[in-house]
């Protein structure tokens, strides 16, 4: 095991970068705003003295240009990393990203590859106002074709972002900013932990364990995570024991994992920072039932963002965000839910 | 055509309104927010971007219009807000969340919309574009007055929907102006290092219409030039693009390091501040003396504080009401 | 009661959609090819001889433009019904969509409307391949601030429309290829039905019991209502008695009416051509097992286009989409299930 | 500079290849579709968008392309795909939706990928410009060498992505052509209710790059014209614009009525084919003579056939076989 150091989630993914870009001249990392300013969430800083203008390129503010850029020199052999900067803004580039680098594989019948990462922050909580703070998971891991990541804390960020990279499939890399440690935008302590200087790689697709427990099985991703342990701990004082799930990755979904916790607590709370309908919880409470409904004690629980575009005002946007308080509150019921 | 002495009062004393209110958010924006920066932080959180250098653009402009007359502002609105006659109180108290914002507190500095005077901001660059388009047909297939004026920066123009609009209203000869405040930056990537061409006027020869490049950071030169495209419109001429040099005095947003600008370009700037410069020239020209310049001074700052005070003794609205206004 | 007559949908849009340009003259339509040529899909047919060009406009192909000028006209006191020609091409112009037209309202705090209708055609079955063939219903769904809309037959067709354009708040109308009724996309009888000459309005988000029954709901919309009620038709004859209820919208959606109905049978099967996951199924089913997980006698369960990109191959197109055969097959089992 | 004599020879055999497949795809595509029209029946279901009369436009530029060059084609790919040397069989199997197709028979008419010739096509107005300037950077930064072409429509000219990847290319200086087919049409909507100049090469000002305008649908003409770009990429002169005027002489896709069309446009447009007027002039040039030409003729017919026979022949693949190719 190589020597560790305590990073924070933007530091960890930019230690991927420069690790991959050193091993591999393919890697080449595009974006606005992350040459020189080293990416407006941090998570590109150092490369461009590193690498130079050519290996860290900012863009103009065209992004349905350099994400069909970054599918085209995919698909000719170079793994470029292209930062969105705000998920939000996926709207004005989306068909690039969704009818274009997540088909082309399929409609070159896997002849050709699209080995592409698409990094891009989400999440509200410090009143960005509706255009920027969405979570937008749902929308991304409905359409078939890209892988979809959303790590929790630093160690899962450096893995995943070297497997995004190494990864011939499109991967769509989502980060909280409010888990970015960029102060800036708050901070989350546990996200901050022990990475290992060495390269690795986490293999997309599988869930986590984060904490284990009896009574109900809170499944979660990015910062929903650190709200459900959290809530853990001051459940474990009230008697209730929750097992933690961190998803890792949407695209591929882990519904082993989550069915294996869920069998065993016989109770299902997902915590999703995301719109409410039609997204993620619909489809982790879904997969459970339809696997089996019986294994469930009491109905199944989501604490999600409402139907709404997410309000500005400190105390609407506070209100509607998940919190540790709301799980705790919805686990006190289901317990109580006989 | 230069402005009449009124116009010019007009326009310097809107310039007082929102140079006052940016340096007075400024302030604000950093209560709760030291030692530790924290953007949640404070009574107006968020991303805030201010307009200071960018005034004339504003104003310069919207001599011209009327309350009929539609604007779609950018993430960077403020001054263009104050130019369009937005009601400062309710502006001021939407910047702070309140329930006596313009929407209550839902939208925040980048979404203001003042339906009694036509005019609009986002988030999004680019996206007003669209809007002022379909404002503009509105006026026509309705045959009603009234001219859209679009604003962008000059990294919006690099935007797939400044194309796309261009033509469209070109195509269907709408009244429609294209403003880009030309600050040189797109955050922290120059407009040289962005964009394909020195001046972003000659790309209105892409869509058959008219391309104004304005050298100069001056409100009566913007008005002079401008006239002519707004008229032009307002006569079924169709759609102008006017592009004007301007300065992005302060950071892309506030907590901007701005490690990205060249050594110097900073104090030039400040230098070349439009808005002493625009008093200097009032006064030797006898419109103002320096006695009511401090008057007006003193009034529209009493005007801004007026809109803090309001805003700050105003209350939020109940959380839950989060709920409401998302359907009509 | 007025006078009815036989109309396929794409008649019915377009009687609609005369009748409210009749009535009001804010009422306009843009979009591709849908002036001379009446539509791609014929649902602008004969308006724009009526109407003239100033009203019913063909516009370039730029979607960001002429959907974001939608916003400014419904905005300025216009009720535009704008055609995306495929849903498939949001990808071109979804900013304008999901990010400013939905989200209007609520950032002026009610006090702008938007009262504006995009309506797009949706759907496989043609070999069209998978740029031209999806249905997005999820997509449009998760996003808080439109209301979505796809009618199954042309009465319900006329009157969704209606409401669509009389509506202050924007509206997607979906529209599936598969029912237009236009003989080249083939036909499909049962959605050609009678429809009063007379406008009227159908309350978007009422779901509607297509066929009562007691052993299975079958929720759909669109083309797997037909799927269904030819099911049931086949499912009656070995016994089993199916529900089948068109959902007609999908924001806002009916949960009452999908519950009730699975109250009264036990057993939940969704039927929807959109991708498996993080969708329409997921949610439906999330919505009825949160709900009481304990109404269900059986797991629930989904017939949904696999998350795959769309094939255009005819074999395996057929080979993915929700069909007939599927759902008697999975209604058969899920009654041996006990 | 003219094509040299085998230059021309190569042009006119991948046009009449070219031709004779859309001919036999159209009879094949009406297989199962009569007496009832519906697009899902016969051989080959689905949207069928024919190419004929835009030949020149692909054998005019790809005569100056290797197989490493990459070109990105439309919704209308097939007379392209021929000039870039995408391999008949598999491209035929493709568009029958065959197991031995390009891709399995998953991509179909509108998605033709073809990674030894650097050949690849999509069904999005606009959709390949991005993946070319990509492909351009890609060369670039490897230091390899091979120019990309981008083919749109006229119509294409105005979204959006048009805008911003020739921006992109232009700030980049990357080794990418685009090549606008300007046959008059977007589906129904001529390019004159469309689009607000006349001619779109005018737009390359935009983007400080050279705009090439060929009024001649002629295969000498475009080779001639288009060869410096084409060089001027090669040789690190960053991009160009070509706009070639040329006809649609299908409909938009299979089963258009074409009832948009003026009176006699379309019996003008067959009067001014390409084909025959090529052929004559090669002739007249004594390149070809009746003879050879018939046996040219012949042999190109052969190999359609013979990939129209391969793609009949041909299984598909098992249907549960969708599954696969979703990730690499
Ligand atoms: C589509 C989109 N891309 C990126 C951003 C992030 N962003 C916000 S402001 C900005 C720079 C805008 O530059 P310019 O248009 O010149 O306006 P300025 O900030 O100088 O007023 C960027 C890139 C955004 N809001 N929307
Ligand atoms: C973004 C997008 N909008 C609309 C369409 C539908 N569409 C397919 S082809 C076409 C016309 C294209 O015209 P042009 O670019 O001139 O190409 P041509 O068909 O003449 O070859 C349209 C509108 C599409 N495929 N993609
Ligand atoms: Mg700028
Ligand atoms: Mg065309």
């Amino acid at each position: 095991m190589s020597a560790t150091k305590k990073l924070t989630i933007a530091r960890a993914m930019a230690e991927s970068l420069a690790q991959e870009m050193r091993a591999d001249p393919k890697v080449f990392v595009m974006g606005e705003d992350i040459a020189q300013l080293g990416g407006v969430f941090g998570n590109t800083r150092g490369l461009f003295d590193e690498f130079g203008g050519e290996r860290v390129r900012d863009t103009p503010i065209s992004e349905t240009a350099f994400i069909g850029a970054g599918v085209g020199a995919a698909m000719d052999g170079m793994r470029p990393v292209v930062e969105l900067m705000f998920v939000d803004f996926f709207g004005v580039c989306f068909d690039a990203i969704y009818n274009m680098m997540a088909k082309n594989i399929y409609f070159s019948g896997g002849n050709s590859h699209v080995p592409m990462v698409i990094m891009a922050s989400t999440g509200a909580g410090y009143s960005d106002g509706g255009q920027h703070s969405q979570c937008l998971y749902g929308t991304f891991a409905h359409l078939p074709g890209m892988k979809v990541v959303a790590p929790s804390n630093a160690y899962d960020a450096k893995g995943l972002m070297t497997a995004a990279i190494r990864d011939n499939s499109p991967v769509i890399y989502l980060f909280h900013k409010g888990l970015q440690g960029m102060g800036w935008l708050g901070n989350e302590p546990a996200a901050i932990n022990q990475v290992p200087e060495e390269n690795y790689v986490l293999e997309i697709g599988k869930a986590k364990t984060a904490v284990e427990g009896a009574d109900i099985s809170i499944i979660s991703i990015g910062i929903g995570v650190h709200h459900a342990l959290k809530a853990a701990l001051e459940l474990e004082k009230k008697n209730i024991s929750v097992e933690v799930i961190d998803l890792r990755s949407l695209v591929p979904l882990d519904r082993e994992h989550i069915i294996a916790s869920v069998k065993k607590t016989g109770r299902l709370l997902v915590v999703d920072e995301d719109y409410h309908s039609f997204g993620v919880s619909g489809e982790i409470i879904a997969s459970v039932t339809e696997h089996d409904h019986k294994i469930l004690k009491t109905p199944p629980c989501r604490i999600t963002f409402p139907d709404i575009p997410i309000p500005f005002t400190r105390p609407m946007e506070q209100w509607a965000l998940p919190s540790t308080e709301k799980i705790i509150n919805v686990c006190v019921t289901m317990m109580e839910n006989k | 055509m230069l402005p009449t002495e009124s116009q010019r009062i007009w326009m310097y004393r809107n310039m007082l309104i929102s140079r006052y209110m940016e340096e007075r958010i400024e302030t604000i924006y950093m209560e709760g927010k030291k030692p530790v920066f924290n953007m949640a932080n404070g009574p107006i959180p968020g991303e805030m971007h201010l307009s200071n250098g960018q005034e004339p653009c504003a104003v310069g402009v919207c001599a011209h219009l009327e309350a009929e007359d539609i604007v779609t502002a950018t993430h960077r609105p403020h001054h263009i807000a104050v130019a369009k006659g937005v009601n400062l109180k309710k502006m001021m108290a939407e910047i702070f969340g309140k329930k006596t914002g313009l929407s209550g507190g839902r939208g925040g500095h980048m979404h203001l919309f003042d339906s009694t005077v036509n005019f609009a901001c986002s988030g999004i660059i680019a996206q007003g574009m669209g809007p002022a388009v379909g404002a503009a047909l509105s006026r026509k297939l309705q045959n009603k007055s009234g001219v859209a004026v679009a604003y962008i920066g000059e990294g919006a123009a690099n935007q797939g929907a400044f194309h796309e609009t261009l033509n469209l209203a070109s195509v269907w000869n709408l009244p429609v102006i294209f403003v880009i405040e030309d600050n040189n930056w797109g955050i922290s990537v120059s407009k040289s290092a962005s964009t394909a061409v020195a001046k972003n006027s000659v790309r209105a020869a892409s869509y058959n219409m008219p391309g104004i490049h304005i050298e100069d950071n001056c409100p009566d030169v913007i008005f002079s030039e401008t006239k002519k495209a707004i008229e032009r419109a307002r006569n079924g001429g169709g759609p102008s693009l006017i592009e004007i040099k301007t300065s992005r005095l302060a950071g892309h947003f506030m907590g901007d390091a701005e490690g990205y600008r060249p050594k110097g370009e900073k104090e030039q700037l400040i230098k070349e501040d439009p808005l002493p410069i625009y008093r200097q020239k009032l006064i030797d020209a006898n419109i103002i003396t320096i006695d009511n310049d401090s008057a007006l001074v003193e009034e529209t700052q009493k005007l801004v504080e007026q809109a803090i005070t309001f805003a700050r003794e105003s209350e939020y609205a109940k959380p839950e009401e989060a709920m409401l206004h998302v359907f009509a």
